[in-house]
């Protein structure tokens, strides 16, 4: 039977050499080309190659696709491919009460589930059947290899294909075309030809098994979804990042420089920009963060765009860094692709808990402006924002990412070139003197570059005296100073677009207030809701600093205030502090992002008490 | 426009006060430094100098140049990114034994080791004058400071070693009171391509008075200072021509000029590696018998020079891509229309 | 005539070279032993030897002594040392309306005024004696050159002891006993006797000349202060922190290791503590900031007293090693003595602008205890307590001062060493398995210390596994230990004494919350304020991080909550996050302390309005 | 109490999964290491392991004594302060090429001056391993990786002529695959009374896999290393007993062993400064007809060792001053009673 469903949410988990995320990347990828709109989460593990077979091994991508709007990954999961034993004992938790299980069985014998952790004599698919889930037993490995036979290539190149037999089989289920995948093949493969007829056989083997075998009693179609017109692509938010920041660069007629140490799950945009260079971008990979803001602060006085990014422990780094380029006030764009802390703490997991210290966590009185995507497709627009505002405004910009957004990817509805708009760096005026702390009507001053003969000017870190930039420990220069710059950054507010509520009605019960990535799940819980009747409306910061003007009074139009977020509460203290409101804090420090029902169920645990 | 060679040192010096201590060793250098900028051939907009923290630090301030007075150690990174950017540029750092070798150490070799093509004049004055006299890295062992008052126990870095070790392609060490040696040096290090160390000798009468008394008094300096000309054997002593060095058995020796072979005399070449490491090493404290001190260019290299290369992957990726379209950027390699 | 006055404020300055700070801090010195209380203030340039006779390079010292309670260096000052024209034009505006100046005329030439910045022309003094000060002249240079011209040494040298002529005559004026100063003068120049005969000779000239000549139609006398009866000496902030954490190590039975890097003006900790090896310290000078709380850390682990300090910037670059240390739990005292920021700032300024920085500034959910010290005396006890927390906590403390308070003095009752309290680290029992991260019942885990067998264990900065330590990235685990650690600091709330009211009444119109160095301005302001009948009090926290438990009972006991601050309003932020009060700020951020009727006037025109 | 002569290589072992990809050089040295334990004669519980960050920083994990697991870079100056506070612990710092070349370049060359005595390893398998493949400071100029799509444009250091540069008193190379030549270099590192560093070829076999395969292939080995051994000439080749290494003019050459006078042969000297100079610059990449890779102990010296200078001042302090006590320094030079 076949059936349409509005969406669904599939699970590729397995042996970290099982090649789930490729499975999961390529059936994202054909989906989104189908015209559903989608959402992915890869989840590896830390290690490079966990131990084989272990439940700390299992790496998994999980994709939400559907016919109505996508938001998030997806809650529950519907159907769960589990390769391994260990694949179904780590996500077999995350499964709809009659979510469907494909098993590779062969992947459930006495040694898988040694190495998963369990009593050999456990017999885990019955158990699940008994549990209420629909499990479907394949001998995938097996198929596999004998689909193979043939071939010539050993073994354990063989069972490296068995992907493309998962592959296929839930693109039977799901009805799904196989030929962007075919395509992929042949280009990954394009001087492996051995290789490239395994894996298309395979793929169609496994598609072709479903069609055969009656082993699924349901096929489930999930039409196109009704996005806005528009040419899209699907993409990942580091990558959208890296585009962002090229796409300013252009738009600034700047050159764009990139400084970088590699970092869990920043390192992604270094590799990103470091292809580009026919692009005119410079990639540098410093020998540590310090090295890497240092030299982007260089390069912004050289006068180009200068960007750097790292997560936590590496933005920690770049701390005493950051104040000098508040000091200079030079354009300077400063990425966090937060991960779980503190210290090390959980490299490839996702946290926003570094909010704090953007805001607050340098010496002495240093507001740098913070901006944060919600989303990966919406990393283009705010990589491009930090430029506009950094550039525009003569200051270091902090935008907020996290491995979510880093890992995650969606379909993009992407900008021509030329309907971005220009960015205008507030250049010194040619042959007129230069004092380099005079200011116009937004406080910013202007950029001098070196080469530009008669503007010679010296600047530092050290408190320098209003319009001259000379040094000064004039102690009332230095308060002016000090408000001045302050005044300055506030004055961005008036520049940015202002805030919107982003579903739900303009005054009401509860506004649920949220920044970055929480923005998918909260945003379905309150539709959702919203269904239900019930007066909630969800308010999604992308300004954290300064805030949009009218941002107190969005607040102001609700009983209650509830701010989720993926740390111990850190936007609820700004939002208590600056307007003096009940905010209530929702939390979770799990290393994972929320799911839309826990935001549903804190919203009507607080309607109820 | 201006024309570089119309200008006089004077030009490059700035409105502001300079406010080192009276007699300071940083007045000579900036004297020297300012007096060769006019022969450099580069306009004084493309011109930049950019210092961290310390009292050499303040340097900027006071070349009429761009310039930048950075954060403690960090000028090596700052101006990597400068460069990379500005080839166009002559970008000078200006850093102390601290600044440098301590904090910034890392930067440092990592400097040295990519070979931007920039200059680093380092004011070694074997203290921590800015914080007000504790010991530096190049502090020699024993030294009584206030955060010494026992004496060190830190075996000194010696920086010369350290570059070379780091693989710097040019070392020089000059003393701030020789004008002339230090004239020499600064238009040498601009001259190379590639990233230039100058150790600059620089007396702090405040906190270390006489470190280089040794080096400069009149009484001891033939003895203990050795002045490397290219080309030209290694002499010292009176009128700079009384000892010589002679290299056995890779151990450096010293004996009167007249009592060995010319074909024995060691002629320095800046180019040669092994003989530099042995200059690198005649590094024992003074004394009325220890070799002299080493002065001039120790060591010079032609290696690829950072930000060449990194232009030059930008030109062969064009050639191989094309230039880099907005729009095919923002669509990527699988796109859908609605 | 001899006036009996209760307290005088005096300003010894001079250019740099002129060695005003010596010749106050002996003027402080011998009125502490006179019995005075005090409170001291120096203030020099930037520059290590700024250019002579110029204003940036005027060097000053104020000491303000009374036979009631002192608090703060005083606000306008009574009588003016000017030794050259320079200081008059610096510091003439902190002089009262009716105020004296005593000039060295000598150093008031043209070339001095050319020096200063002046006209040749002007005559300084007769335009002060025109604007109502008193003004004595006396040529204070020619006067040393006569009463030395015998002595062999060369002008230079004589010059060099002209401030003992000013000391001799200020004491002279205040009736202060010189007795003191000579017996330092004979330590100093122990192995000098001309230069002890030298100064010894010009200050009892100085002391005579006061006596003989006419000038003054006043003498004054400043009677011993009732201070509580104990033994007393003067102490400077840093010198007292240093005393502090030697005191906390014996206390503790631990070796006491100190880790820095010069900055200004922290300092003169590693120079006091690399001092005192007979105690057992150890201090290390490290090659940066990093290392320096690298390797606290690493002596934190192997089982000593862990201390590293610095000041904004350095700081800054502690800030990724710290979040190891909490993750560590593992006890270590980091010293903040703040300066004016941001980025280098102002370093010989102070300010109290990294309040936040402390608080918030980590990556990821790291809260770490703060307290901060609130005068030069009070570094003692503060620093003691910072290492109880620390050890008996099993945490990283931030101990926030700054330099005000580090280059102040005042008297200290000093206490006996049998009176201070032990404190007890947590050891791991002997002969028991041992668990890492197995807490008691106030969440502190057990101290295990490398050489002890069957204890071997290992940590690091990836999140751990509840009890064992062991690596874990499971999300309940991460979430349990995020919020454990939160708890174990809050916890610390129960183990300090509580909020008191500093003076003023329990409940009331205005209550003025202070922290740091601001105590002895706030304190003079409200007792003034409490004469006049005005309903104010004055709350000093001392522990900012967890508050004391009764800390909001006090906040709204009040109708209005003032909040002076020497920096854009921080801890206001964090009192209004927390209760939600309207708490009002008071900033000031120029460098310099509040005087004390900066504060009242504040609060009067807060009552008006 | 244990006694460490009792004690098992798997006594060092820990319970936990040893994470490594299979096949990656780090199994082989834990291996080394947990069995040379029970030969240092040092009790378990005063064995201490500190690393930094990256796949080979979590070693410590997996050994059975005291360990610590810190952050990026950093394992030099927290080893400094636990030995400057614990003469009496065994400690060994585990690194990687990024970790202690990259970001921690600066604690290790100021470790190296210091000469506290504690042991490097220093796993260089010339990449990232744990962020998963970026090039490091050691990668061979021109490599390709994620970050350097088009070769790196970086010099890479030569680690023994850093090392050497900062005034290292030990330095050693070892490889992975070498386990009798690794248990030599650890033993002898273990013995050397200051800063041992042990750079050891590591294969990383996911991201670099064969970088030092001309080391540890059969078919090349013989051709490409050469074993040092103390007192015994340099040779290699076939059963490494068929080329030699002698100097001529400070420059290094080889020939047939039997061509060459037995006074002219080089003999290794391990105290030698000058030849280990000389040694750390055998470093051209393997080619059919370049100078072997040395393996062993290149350099040891005797030198102060920090902590015990640290330690004698505090007794001199001591003897000098009398045991601190505490009333007297409350009370100060001048205080008053009321
Ligand atoms: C991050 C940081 N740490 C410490 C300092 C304090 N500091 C300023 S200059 C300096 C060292 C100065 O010595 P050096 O580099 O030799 O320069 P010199 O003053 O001797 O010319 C130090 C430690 C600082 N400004 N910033
Ligand atoms: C401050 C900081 N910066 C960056 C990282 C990310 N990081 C972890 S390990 C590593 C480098 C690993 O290379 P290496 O030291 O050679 O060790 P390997 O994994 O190759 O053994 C980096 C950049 C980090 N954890 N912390
Ligand atoms: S302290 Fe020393 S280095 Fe600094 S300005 Fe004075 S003399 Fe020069
Ligand atoms: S990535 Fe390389 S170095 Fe890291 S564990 Fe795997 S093989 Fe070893
Ligand atoms: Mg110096
Ligand atoms: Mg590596």
């Amino acid at each position: 039977m076949n059936q349409t469903i509005e969406k669904a949410t599939v699970l590729f988990a397995g042996d970290s050499g099982d090649g789930m995320q490729l499975t999961g990347f390529q059936f994202s990828n054909t989906s989104a080309l189908h015209g559903n709109d989608l959402s992915t989460f890869p989840d590896f593990p830390a290690e490079i190659r966990a131990p084989i077979g272990t439940v700390a091994g299992v790496s998994g991508f999980k994709i939400n696709f559907g016919s109505v709007e996508i938001n998030t990954p997806g809650g529950k999961v519907d159907t769960l491919v589990a390769m391994n034993a260990a694949a179904l004992v780590k996500f077999q938790i995350d499964l709809k009460s009659n979510g469907m299980i494909i098993a590779n069985i062969n992947g459930f014998d006495k040694r898988n589930l040694r190495l998963a952790g369990l009593d050999e004599s456990r017999d885990l698919l019955s158990e699940a059947r008994d549990a209420g889930f629909h499990v479907v037993e394949i001998e995938i490995t097996k198929l596999t290899r004998e689909a193979l036979k043939d071939s010539g290539l050993s073994t354990k190149e063989q069972d490296r294909s068995k992907n493309m037999f998962t592959l296929g089989l839930v693109y039977w289920l799901y009805n799904r075309e196989i030929e962007p995948s075919l395509l992929f093949l042949k280009e990954k493969f394009k001087s492996k030809p051995d290789l490239l007829m395994a894996n298309t056989k395979v793929l169609k083997t496994g598609y072709h098994f479903g069609e055969t075998i009656e082993l699924f009693s349901n096929r489930y179609t999930v039409n196109k979804a009704s996005l806005p017109a528009g040419s899209y692509r699907n993409i990942a938010g580091n990558e959208a990042i890296a585009i962002g920041l090229i796409s300013a660069a252009a738009k600034a007629h700047l050159d764009l420089f990139y400084a970088g140490y590699p970092i869990t799950p920043a390192s992604d945009i270094l590799h990103e920009l470091a292809n580009r260079k026919n692009y005119g971008v410079r990639s540098f990979q410093a020998e540590d963060e310090i090295a890497a803001i240092g030299a982007a602060v260089g390069a912004s006085f050289a006068g180009s765009l200068a960007v750097t990014a790292s997560s936590g422990p590496g933005i920690a780094l770049k701390t005493e860094a950051l104040g000098l380029a508040f000091m200079l006030e030079t354009p300077l764009v400063v990425i966090n692709v937060q991960r779980g802390g503190p210290s090390t703490g959980l490299p490839t997991k996702t946290e926003q808990s570094d909010l704090l210290q953007a805001i607050y966590g340098r010496n002495g009185e240093a507001p740098i402006p913070v901006i944060a995507t919600r989303s990966p497709k919406d990393c283009f627009a705010v990589a491009f924002e930090a430029c506009r505002i950094a550039i525009e405004h003569m200051t270091p910009v902090i935008l907020l990412s996290d491995g979510y957004i880093a890992n995650g990817s969606e379909p993009w509805r992407f900008p021509k070139a030329s309907d971005l708009a220009a960015i205008h760096p507030n250049y010194a005026k040619m042959n007129e003197a230069y004092l380099p702390y005079e200011r116009d009507a937004r406080l910013v001053r202007s950029w001098a570059i070196p080469g530009t003969a008669g503007h010679e000017y010296r600047l530092g870190g050290l408190e320098k005296e209003d319009r001259t930039g000379n040094v000064s420990y004039e102690p009332e220069n230095h308060q002016k100073m000090v408000l001045t710059r302050a005044a300055k950054v506030n004055e961005i507010a008036h520049h940015i677009p202002p805030q919107e509520i982003d579903c739900g009605p303009e005054t009401g019960d509860v506004l649920i207030v949220g920044w970055g990535s929480t923005y998918g799940a909260i945003r379905t819980a309150v539709l959702n809701m919203n269904k239900q009747g019930i007066s909630v409306a969800h308010l999604h910061i992308r300004y954290l600093f300064p805030f949009p003007m009218n941002l107190e009074k969005h607040l102001r139009n609700f009983k209650t205030v509830i701010i989720p977020e993926l740390n111990n509460g850190q936007l609820v203290k700004i939002i208590r502090e600056k307007f003096l409101i009940n905010a209530i804090p929702l939390n979770k420090i799990k290393g994972l992002p929320f799911l839309s029902i826990e935001i549903e169920d804190a919203v009507k645990e607080q309607l109820k008490g | 426009m201006e024309i570089a060679d119309l200008l006089k040192p004077k030009d490059f010096a700035t409105d502001q006060d300079v406010r080192w201590c009276p007699g300071c060793g940083d007045y000579s250098i900036l004297k020297q430094v300012q007096s060769i900028m006019p022969d450099l051939g580069v306009p004084r907009e493309n011109i930049v100098f950019i210092s961290g923290i310390g009292c050499s630090s303040r340097f900027p301030y006071y070349m009429n140049t761009f310039g930048m007075h950075s954060i403690h150690g960090r000028a090596a990174a700052i101006a990597s990114g400068l460069k990379m950017m500005r080839k166009d540029l002559s970008v000078w750092i200006i850093t102390g034994d601290g600044d440098s070798l301590s904090i910034g150490g890392n930067h440092l070799i990592h400097l040295l080791r990519r070979n931007l093509n920039v200059n680093i004049l380092l004011f070694n004055n074997e203290i921590y004058g800015l914080t007000k006299g504790q010991f530096s890295p190049t502090s020699e062992l024993g030294k009584t400071t206030k955060s010494s008052p026992w004496g060190t126990i830190d075996h000194p870095f010696n920086p010369a070693a350290l570059a070379l070790g780091a693989d710097a392609s040019f070392f020089a060490r000059g003393l701030d009171l020789d004008t002339k040696g230090l004239r020499d040096i600064l238009l040498r290090a601009h001259a190379h391509k590639g990233t230039s160390l100058v150790e600059i000798y620089q007396n702090c009468n405040v906190f270390n008075d006489g470190a280089f008394a040794p080096y400069s008094n009149k009484s001891t300096r033939q003895r203990s200072t050795l002045l490397l000309e290219e080309g030209k054997p290694l002499l010292y002593g009176e009128d700079a021509n009384k000892e010589a060095l002679y290299i056995k058995d890779m151990k450096v020796y010293s004996a009167p000029l007249e009592s060995i072979d010319a074909e024995d005399l060691w002629i320095h070449d800046s180019k040669d590696a092994m003989k530099a490491h042995l200059l690198s090493r005649l590094f024992d404290p003074y004394t009325e018998d220890s070799l002299p001190r080493p002065f001039g260019v120790f060591y010079q290299e032609d290696r690829l020079v950072y930000e060449e290369e990194m232009d030059k992957q930008l030109h062969t990726s064009i050639q191989s891509k094309g230039i880099g379209d907005l729009d095919s950027l923002l669509q990527g390699r699988n796109h859908w229309t609605i």
